[in-house]
């Protein structure tokens, strides 16, 4: 049996009608409206999606692979809208639109006070829409469709409170950031068009690429004379410069940090779950090229382990709760990366679905944290909040148990999979990479559980006034959270969020639980991801890996005996000595490491290059160009030569005395003047 | 022997005089009217001489006609000239200068 | 052999009949009070137009031109065009010199006797078969005109534009007749058409180039192209508006018709060498034209520099020595003439008593004021600057294409640079009166003179019209030329 | 629909009623009224032109020609190919909108302004119907009066200057081209465009014929360098002209290269792609890091216009190392297709940038960026339109502005990876420059207390705004109805490149 186009279509559309009902006419729906008709259509495609996700691995559907229209036709190039279905896109469909349900639903509770209540809902839905075109596309030009649609939208939730300087600079960062991104994907997909095959369809491009007969990894081309590059090299990597765009990789990973900015669900949706994971997912997709190219592939391999490693240091030093988070993210999706860069793209996948699970909890426990403290999100402001707040506490531990790797864990699978396969791995970099990710994976117990002691054990930090302040209630309304009370002061006791904020947690904890045990048997060593994920012979690492494998369970067991669990413990020991028993060990370790400190709080000085030489160069060198180019050289030139006549003009017409005698003498001149013309004339026909 | 060479050599210094003293006085319009009728007068001079020389009258007939035209001229430029002296009470050519530029 | 043939009179009989209604106006006008001028007027425009109707009618079968009076007197088809438009521009220049004229109380019999006068010099100009009647259509032209210019006798700049004009045209003749007289020499004749046969046999080559060149100084005086043209600019400016009307209209096609008769008419075989100082002088007329008029804040004398350049377009036409040129430079005069006759009537027509409306200033904020003549007046102007979809336009482009055609590319690419230069006065002018706001915005009074407004009105939607279908008139010049 | 002279009403109609408004148009409101009903009648005309025209059949459909002048052979001749009729209707309809959002901010002699507007539109029609070189010459210089007035008199304080520097300049290229048309005329004996594109000229004539046309359409365009006049005419001009200036008046400089150029002097053009290329590239970088440092919303989004006229040029030309060089007919029609998408999606983009930047204008009668900031908090709607365009304006892919510059990079990449690599630095440089006006006008606190007083869209506005939107989202979402219509015209261009003329 086949899947049904129209089911297909309301997955898709669904959450747009939403997205459109809540946006156009959201004064009109109201806010119960608003969040009705979004949460109803996202919960729509949700449900269709694992309907899906069903039909392909039980029901025994086959990959879906449909144009719907054709977007324009010029001789023989086609660009199409249409469908790709297979094991893969399902995965991704349910993943987003549940985590994005999950948002939905904790986003009653997280934004009940905001006046951009149903605009919010307006862009999730909106986003879920895009995120469904980019996973569905079936070619390269509706991929970047989506690609660039979840950017908008990323742009407009980051911006959400326009009002604030920060949140609209942030923004306006991550889209320019992005485009950078974009700036190669685009060639790389230009690049596609060119050599595989004249054809923007994934179909069509991958069969042109294992094709033996036309052999695409002997293809070389000299962008610069007299050196020749694989053209899967050069393809790979302008594709991968789009997937370090939008998965924030070093060196473009400085937009996530302060996309931070926007409202806390967004931040766990689009910013960790999803969005930031569409580069991972790209990759995997594009496998049939990727694996065409060692080059690309080293090149993916060092980008990622070198983000895995030293965003999560920036981490450690972190006070904003969120910011934690985010950088945790970032090195998760270093980890991702470098399993895409040893050919494990199913465990790159794998991780990015457990990753979505449990930094979609964390992020919603934080925002819960948030939400019970007033909107104050520094951490040192903070602390034992567990008895406040029992559910959030409990759902943290679990997310960040996930996340630190702890055998049994969502997290522990999918991490643990990477770790040995980059060990397993002989390609260039490779060593790097293995030192990266271990030493990774004691820097993410480090900040996890340093998170959660500053958060919600220890003693409290922060001040309870007398409840009941008026002035705070009026300002609880706008969500300028930059001090409008002294920080660290709390109007009243800090307590649990309500269900609509707690249901969420709770269901984003079981699977950050448990998919993992479920699943890594199918999903890496099984034959789950089938055709959707193809890798050389040569390259199958997860392969190897695979003849170890002997179920989840004996995994989990086995995991107490590997390097990583030790190295997580190391760093679960180190973060509870320091943190939960001595806190004054912190700022001595701080003092001693003050070089290395710096370093890590200025974030390695990335974002202040980047602002002085991108930001300020390019407003420098465009002033120099309008003043100089433009004003000083063009204009300057026209306008002189205009002056110039007017100045000549008023010279020449002294000439014009107003003597009689000259006018007669200028005749006379004349005259003579032909005379001689025809003197010259005559002796040169005489000639 | 005189021939017609001679003629013409006296029309064209008479030419010469007249429209010399056109731009090289200074003083006096009358003077610039007496050297118009001098360059008539060269004119008339080749052109009585060319006809005598080809020995065909329609020179001279035209020489008539110019005679005519130039006392016209004359007439007009001398009730210019009382016009301009009634206007500016000066026949100073160097005066007649406001229109310029 | 001479003998008068009776038919001969037929052949002129337009100028006979102008010839004599402009005597019985002359009595006639003896004995009418300044009040009743207007019959004199009227009387004027009807000899006018009665004689146009004849010349219609006369007109010769087109290609084959008849000559009376012993070949004095062509009779052939440019004669005709010339003609027909020498006595519009006349009736036009009556329109528009009335108004002004009576406000000055300058509206006396003489101004319509010596413009009658001065168009039968025309008349004969442009059918002038032998040198002697050139030489007399040319003096009577030229001796109305400096009349005319001379006509306010209280004006000091008239009478100072008047013995300019008079002493440089006396030298201009002078020299016109010098070289007519080398050209006798070394052709035994007068005859325009025996003197373009007997170009190839005579035996002083040297005095026919020697005359070829004062006849070619004559005629870019009576052009105006420079170095010939010291004389235009403050004539234009000093004579009153109305006669600068006339002046500036007309007698271009004269001219024209003059440069045809001699150079192609009578020393045709020369035309290697004219063709050549033709172009060195439309060179210096382009640039000396455009780039004296920039500078000018006195509207009659911008109009005055830009006729030179406009010369030297005309001129174009002639490089070429063929007949597409020639009818492409007649062409060129007409247009030429239609507009400048709008340009220079508007002046007349905002000019007051006491004030005479010829600075550029004076236009400030007209579109306020009168949205109407302003347009008219902006027509004109973009006509002159040889914007589509107008008149100038296709003038502009017939004289380039005759150029191109002659080989002469360098010369059309000079033609339109120094264009664009000299397109920047005349834009002055469309901004003064639209984008500047006048002195007091009330709305213009409106003279009293109801013909002019229509005239002018008409005179500049002809502008217009001719843009679109200006096919007639070229057919009728090329047909002229006989093409 | 054949034998009704649909062309001519389409040029006729607007110019008729320009002089019935100026006849009767003494009371504002009869000028306004009619003025509408005049443009509105003019869509409608152009309707059945869209429809009649039998896209895949392609070529020139709705032939008029009438001899003109017997004696040149020239003819007034009109008809219209797929980008013909594109361009067209693009025109009819941006009128309509610039004529009613005329309608609040000109106040002062409405009747001139409103007769200007629809003398222009009919001209800018018969630019791009006219099959007759003199005919396209006349409407192509014409078209400079009604702009030179609409900037002078409605103009802001250095109207003037920009005026006269956009009527000079302008001039100054189109007279070069008239030599060339003259010149071409000698050796054909007509004016017609396809004798024109058959008549056999050496390397040297294609050479000269090629510069003087690239200087007339190179000011039009307007191309790096000769760009600078757009800046000052746009921020003098008062928004109904900027909008016709960046939406059609530029187009008829590309529309002029694909007229003119590639079929006249197609080896010259092969010979000199590379000047234009480079021309263009320069724009798209130079000019991109210049509309960055603009502080008046209108040289921004002029500039813009001109970084985005870029790539109407580049695919033009790229189409030609295509064909010739390497042989590939495909990406040529890429490019060629790209560069007249580019040039529709402009068309809208730009329109409605100018048309939004003319809304706060009137509300606060300034163009600075800095006295603005945080308008989205008093004009959510605005702000919402104004993102819209803004997304549209950096290339954003479901808007208009994608479409074309998507398929001239794709075609670009195939003649050479740097070119389309320098070429795609606009996603940058464009999101740059559109999303920091954006921060500074739209977002963040409002600091003005006069924008405090702003009020959302009235009626008009949202018609013109909304108009603009659906056609930019239209276009966006499936460009395919707008490619049918000129692919096959545009493959008959790559055809016509391939044969060489010397």
């Amino acid at each position: 049996m086949t899947l049904d186009k129209n089911l297909l279509l309301v997955i898709v559309l669904a959450p747009l009608v939403g997205a459109v009902i809540a946006g156009l006419f959201g004064k009109r729906v109201g806010r119960v409206g608003a969040h009705g008709v979004t949460i109803v259509g996202v919960a729509l495609s949700c449900a269709l999606s694992m309907h899906v996700l069903y039909q392909l691995v039980w029901g025994g559907a086959e990959t879906f692979n449909e144009n719907l229209y054709t977007w324009f036709q010029v001789g023989s190039t086609s660009a199409n809208i249409g469908f790709l279905i297979d094991r893969l896109t399902a995965m991704m469909m349910v993943v987003v639109t549940f985590v994005s349900l999950m948002v939905h639903v904790y986003t009653i509770g997280y934004m009940a006070d905001d006046d951009g209540y149903q605009r919010f809902f307006s862009y999730i839905a909106l986003f879920t829409f895009s995120m469904l075109m980019l996973v569905m596309s079936n070619n390269f030009l509706q991929l970047f469709f989506g690609w660039e649609a979840v950017g908008l939208v990323s742009y407009l939730l980051i911006g959400f409170w326009f009002k604030r300087p920060t949140a609209i600079f942030a923004n306006m960062k991550a889209f320019i950031v992005n485009r950078v991104g974009d700036f190669g994907f685009l060639l790389g997909i230009a690049g596609v068009l060119m050599w595989f095959g004249g054809s923007l369809d994934y179909g069509t491009v991958f069969a042109h690429a294992q094709d033996p007969a036309i052999d695409m990894g002997a293809r070389s081309v000299e962008l610069i004379a007299g050196h020749p590059w694989q053209v899967a090299t050069v393809v790979c990597i302008c594709l991968f410069i789009g997937a370090m765009g939008k998965s924030a990789q070093v060196p473009l990973h400085v937009w996530l940090p302060d996309s931070m900015e926007g409202p806390t669900p967004i931040s766990a949706l689009i910013h960790a779950a999803t969005m930031v994971t569409a580069g991972i997912f790209m990759v995997a997709r594009m496998s049939p090229l990727f694996e065409l190219s060692e080059t690309a592939l080293t090149f993916v391999l060092v980008i990622g382990a070198t983000t895995a490693l030293f965003t999560g240091l920036i981490g450690v030093v972190q006070n904003d709760i969120k910011r934690v988070v985010a950088y945790s993210t970032l090195s998760q999706l270093g980890y991702m990366t470098v399993a895409l860069g040893v050919s494990a793209y199913s465990a790159g996948v794998f991780h990015l679905m457990t990753h979505a699970f449990f930094k979609a909890l964390l992020f919603l426990g934080a925002g819960s944290v948030i939400i019970a403290m007033h909107h104050e999100q520094d951490m040192r402001h903070m602390g034992g909040l567990r008895k406040y707040m029992p559910v959030t506490w409990i759902t943290m531990w679990i997310g960040s148990l996930a996340l630190a790797g702890a055998p049994g864990f969502a997290g522990f699978y999918s991490k643990d999979a990477i770790i040995e396969a980059v060990g397993e791995s002989h390609r260039v970099g490779a060593g790097y990479a293995y030192f990266c990710v271990l030493a990774g994976v004691f820097i993410t117990a480090l900040y996890s559980f340093r998170l959660l002691y500053m958060t919600f054990h220890g003693k409290e930090r922060f001040v309870v006034e007398h409840a009941g302040h008026a002035h705070g209630h009026e300002h609880h309304a706008d969500h300028d959270e930059h001090g409008h009370h002294a920080p660290g002061h709390l109007e009243h006791a800090p307590k649990e969020s309500p269900w609509v904020v707690t249901l969420p947690l709770v269901l984003l904890a079981i699977p950050s639980v448990v998919i993992g045990f479920l699943t890594i048997g199918s999903m890496l060593f099984g034959d789950y991801f089938g055709q959707a994920i193809f890798v050389r012979e040569a390259n199958n690492v997860l392969g190897e890996l695979g003849h170890e494998f002997h179920g989840a369970l004996a995994m989990a067991l086995h995991g107490f005996s590997q390097p990583p669990f030790w190295i997580a413990l190391a760093g679960f020991a180190t973060a509870t000595w320091i943190w939960l028993f001595q806190p004054s060990v912190a700022d001595k370790a701080e003092n001693a490491l003050r070089p290395l400190h710096t370093l890590l709080a200025n974030k390695y000085w990335f974002d202040s290059l980047y602002q002085a030489v991108f930001a300020r160069g390019g407003v420098a060198l465009g002033r120099g160009l309008w003043r100089g180019g433009d004003a000083g050289l063009i204009d300057r030139a026209i306008d002189g030569s205009a002056s110039f006549i007017d100045q000549l003009s008023a010279i020449v017409r002294r000439v014009q005395s107003g003597y009689l005698y000259h006018y007669a003498f200028a005749m006379i001149l004349g005259l003579i003047l032909l005379l001689g013309g025809s003197w010259w004339l005559f002796t040169r026909i005489a000639a | 022997m005189i021939t017609l060479a001679h003629f013409l050599t006296l029309g064209a210094v008479l030419f010469c005089i007249a429209v010399a003293g056109i731009f090289i006085n200074r003083k006096n319009v009358i003077v610039l009217l007496m050297c118009i009728e001098l360059m008539l007068l060269a004119v008339n001079t080749n052109f009585v001489a060319f006809s005598r020389f080809l020995g065909d009258p329609s020179g001279q007939v035209f020489v008539f006609f110019i005679l005519t035209v130039a006392a016209a001229e004359a007439a007009i430029g001398l009730a210019i000239l009382v016009v301009l002296f009634r206007n500016r009470a000066t026949i100073d050519v160097t005066d007649i200068d406001t229109l310029k530029g | 052999m001479m003998s008068f043939n009776p038919n001969d009179l037929v052949a002129i009989l337009p100028e006979l009949i102008l010839l004599g209604a402009t005597c019985a106006i002359l009595l006639i006008d003896l004995f009418l009070k300044p009040s009743q001028r207007d019959v004199t007027h009227w009387m004027s425009i009807a000899a006018l137009a009665v004689s146009a109707c004849f010349v219609w009618q006369g007109a010769p079968a087109a290609g084959q031109g008849l000559s009376a009076f012993n070949g004095m007197f062509l009779h052939d088809g440019i004669s005709v065009v010339l003609k027909q438009f020498v006595l519009l521009m006349s009736g036009l220049s009556l329109f528009y010199g009335r108004n002004y004229m009576r406000e000055r109380q300058l509206l006396i019999g003489e101004y319509y006797l010596l413009i009658l006068f001065a168009t039968l010099g025309m008349m004969l100009l442009v059918s002038a078969g032998s040198l002697i009647s050139a030489y007399l259509g040319l003096e009577l032209l030229a001796l109305s005109s400096y009349a005319l210019v001379a006509l306010n006798r209280d004006s000091s700049v008239s009478a100072e534009a008047a013995i300019k004009y008079f002493v440089l045209g006396a030298l201009a003749s002078g020299l016109l007749l010098y070289g007519m007289s080398m050209i006798y020499g070394a052709t035994g004749t007068l005859d325009l058409a025996r003197i373009s046969a007997s170009i190839g046999q005579v035996e002083h080559p040297g005095w026919l180039a020697f005359g070829l060149i004062f006849l070619i100084a004559g005629i870019a005086f009576k052009l105006g192209a420079a170095p010939f043209h010291m004389w235009l600019p403050d004539v234009y400016q000093g004579a009153p508006t109305a006669i600068t009307v006339f002046i500036g209209s007309a007698p271009k096609l004269a001219a024209f018709g003059l440069a045809y008769r001699l150079l192609e008419g009578g020393l045709g075989g020369l035309s290697e060498h004219w063709t050549l100082m033709l172009a060195i002088l439309s060179v210096f007329s382009l640039a000396i034209g455009n780039l004296f008029a920039i500078a000018q804040s006195n509207l009659k004398r911008m109009l005055a520099y830009s006729t030179i350049s406009h010369v030297g377009f005309l001129l174009l036409g002639f490089v070429g020595a063929s007949p597409a040129g020639f009818s492409a430079a007649m062409f060129y005069a007409i247009s030429y003439s239609l507009t400048a006759a709008v340009a220079f009537g508007m002046i007349g027509l905002l000019a007051r008593k006491g004030f005479e409306c010829e600075e550029i200033e004076d236009f400030k904020g007209l579109n306020q004021r009168s949205p109407w003549y302003a347009g008219i007046m902006a027509i004109a102007m973009f006509s002159l600057a040889g914007v589509p979809p107008l008149f100038g336009f296709f003038a502009k482009l017939l004289v380039l294409k005759a150029a191109i055609d002659a080989g002469f590319l360098w010369l059309a690419i000079v033609a339109i640079v120094f264009a664009i230069i000299g397109i920047y006065y005349y834009l002055r002018v469309v901004k003064v009166m639209y984008f500047d706001s006048a002195a007091d915005a009330s709305a213009l009074p409106l003279p009293s003179d109801v013909p002019l407004r229509w005239v002018i009105s008409l005179n500049g939607l002809a502008l217009i019209v001719l843009g679109f279908a200006w096919g007639p008139l070229f057919d009728w010049c090329n047909r002229a030329f006989g093409i | 629909m054949a034998q009704w002279p649909l062309l001519s009403v389409l040029i006729w109609l607007p110019i008729a009623g320009a002089i019935l408004v100026l006849a009767l148009g003494r009371d504002p409101r009869v000028a306004r009224w009619l003025s509408v009903l005049v443009a509105l009648a003019t869509l409608a005309a152009s309707i059945p032109l869209y429809l009649g025209y039998d896209a895949p059949a392609g070529g020139m459909q709705f032939i008029e020609s009438h001899a003109w002048i017997d004696a040149l052979k020239v003819h007034y001749a009109l008809a219209a190919d797929g980008i013909s009729v594109a361009l067209i209707v693009l025109t009819t309809f941006t009128s309509v909108l610039v004529i009613i959002g005329s309608w609040g901010p000109i106040d002062k002699r409405v009747s001139q302004y409103m007769a200007a507007m629809l003398a222009l539109e009919g001209m800018l029609i018969g630019v791009f119907a006219a099959t007759d070189a003199l005919l396209f010459y006349v409407f192509f210089e014409a078209m400079l009066i009604p702009m030179f007035i609409i900037i002078g008199i409605w103009g802001g304080p250095r109207r003037v200057y920009a005026t006269l520097k956009f009527f000079i300049y302008t001039f100054l290229g189109s007279i070069f081209m008239l030599i060339g048309l003259i010149y071409l005329h000698m050796k054909t004996g007509e004016f017609s465009l396809q004798a024109f594109a058959q008549a056999p000229l050496g390397p040297s004539e294609q050479a000269w014929l090629f510069f003087a046309f690239l200087i007339a359409f190179a000011i039009k365009v307007p191309m790096w360098p000769v760009h600078t006049w757009l800046p000052d005419a746009h921020v003098e001009a008062p928004t109904g002209g900027s909008v016709i200036l960046a939406a059609i008046m530029l187009k008829v400089g590309g529309y002029g290269f694909i007229r003119f150029s590639l079929p006249i002097t197609p080896d010259a053009s092969q010979e000199y792609a590379w000047v234009v290329i480079a021309m263009s590239l320069v724009a798209v970088v130079y000019i991109g890091y210049v509309a960055l440092v603009q502080d008046d919303m209108k040289k921004l989004i002029a500039y813009s216009s001109i970084a985005h006229m870029a790539f109407v040029t580049l695919g033009l030309f790229i189409a030609l190392a295509l064909v010739r060089v390497h042989g590939n007919p495909d990406a040529a029609r890429l490019g060629v297709q790209g560069a007249m998408v580019q040039m529709i999606s402009h068309g809208f983009v730009s329109g409605a940038m100018f048309s939004c930047i003319g809304v706060l204008y009137d509300r606060l009668h300034s163009r600075m960026i800095r006295d603005y900031g945080g308008v989205v908090n008093v004009m959510p709607w605005f702000g919402a339109f104004f993102v819209l365009f803004a997304m549209a304006n950096c290339g954003l892919p479901g808007t208009s502005g994608f479409v074309g510059e998507f398929m001239v990079i794709l075609a670009a990449f195939q003649d050479n990876f740097w070119i389309a690599a320098v070429a795609a630095f606009t996603l940058i440089i464009g999101a740059a420059y559109t999303l920091w006006l954006v921060k500074r006008v739209i977002f963040g606190e409002v600091t003005n207390p006069k924008v405090a007083k702003f009020e959302d869209l009235d009626a008009r506005e949202w018609i013109v705004l909304g108009s603009f939107a659906a056609a930019v989202l239209a276009v966006g979402v499936y460009p395919k109805p707008l490619t049918d219509l000129m692919d096959s015209s545009v493959l008959q261009i790559v055809n016509a490149l391939m044969l060489s003329k010397a």
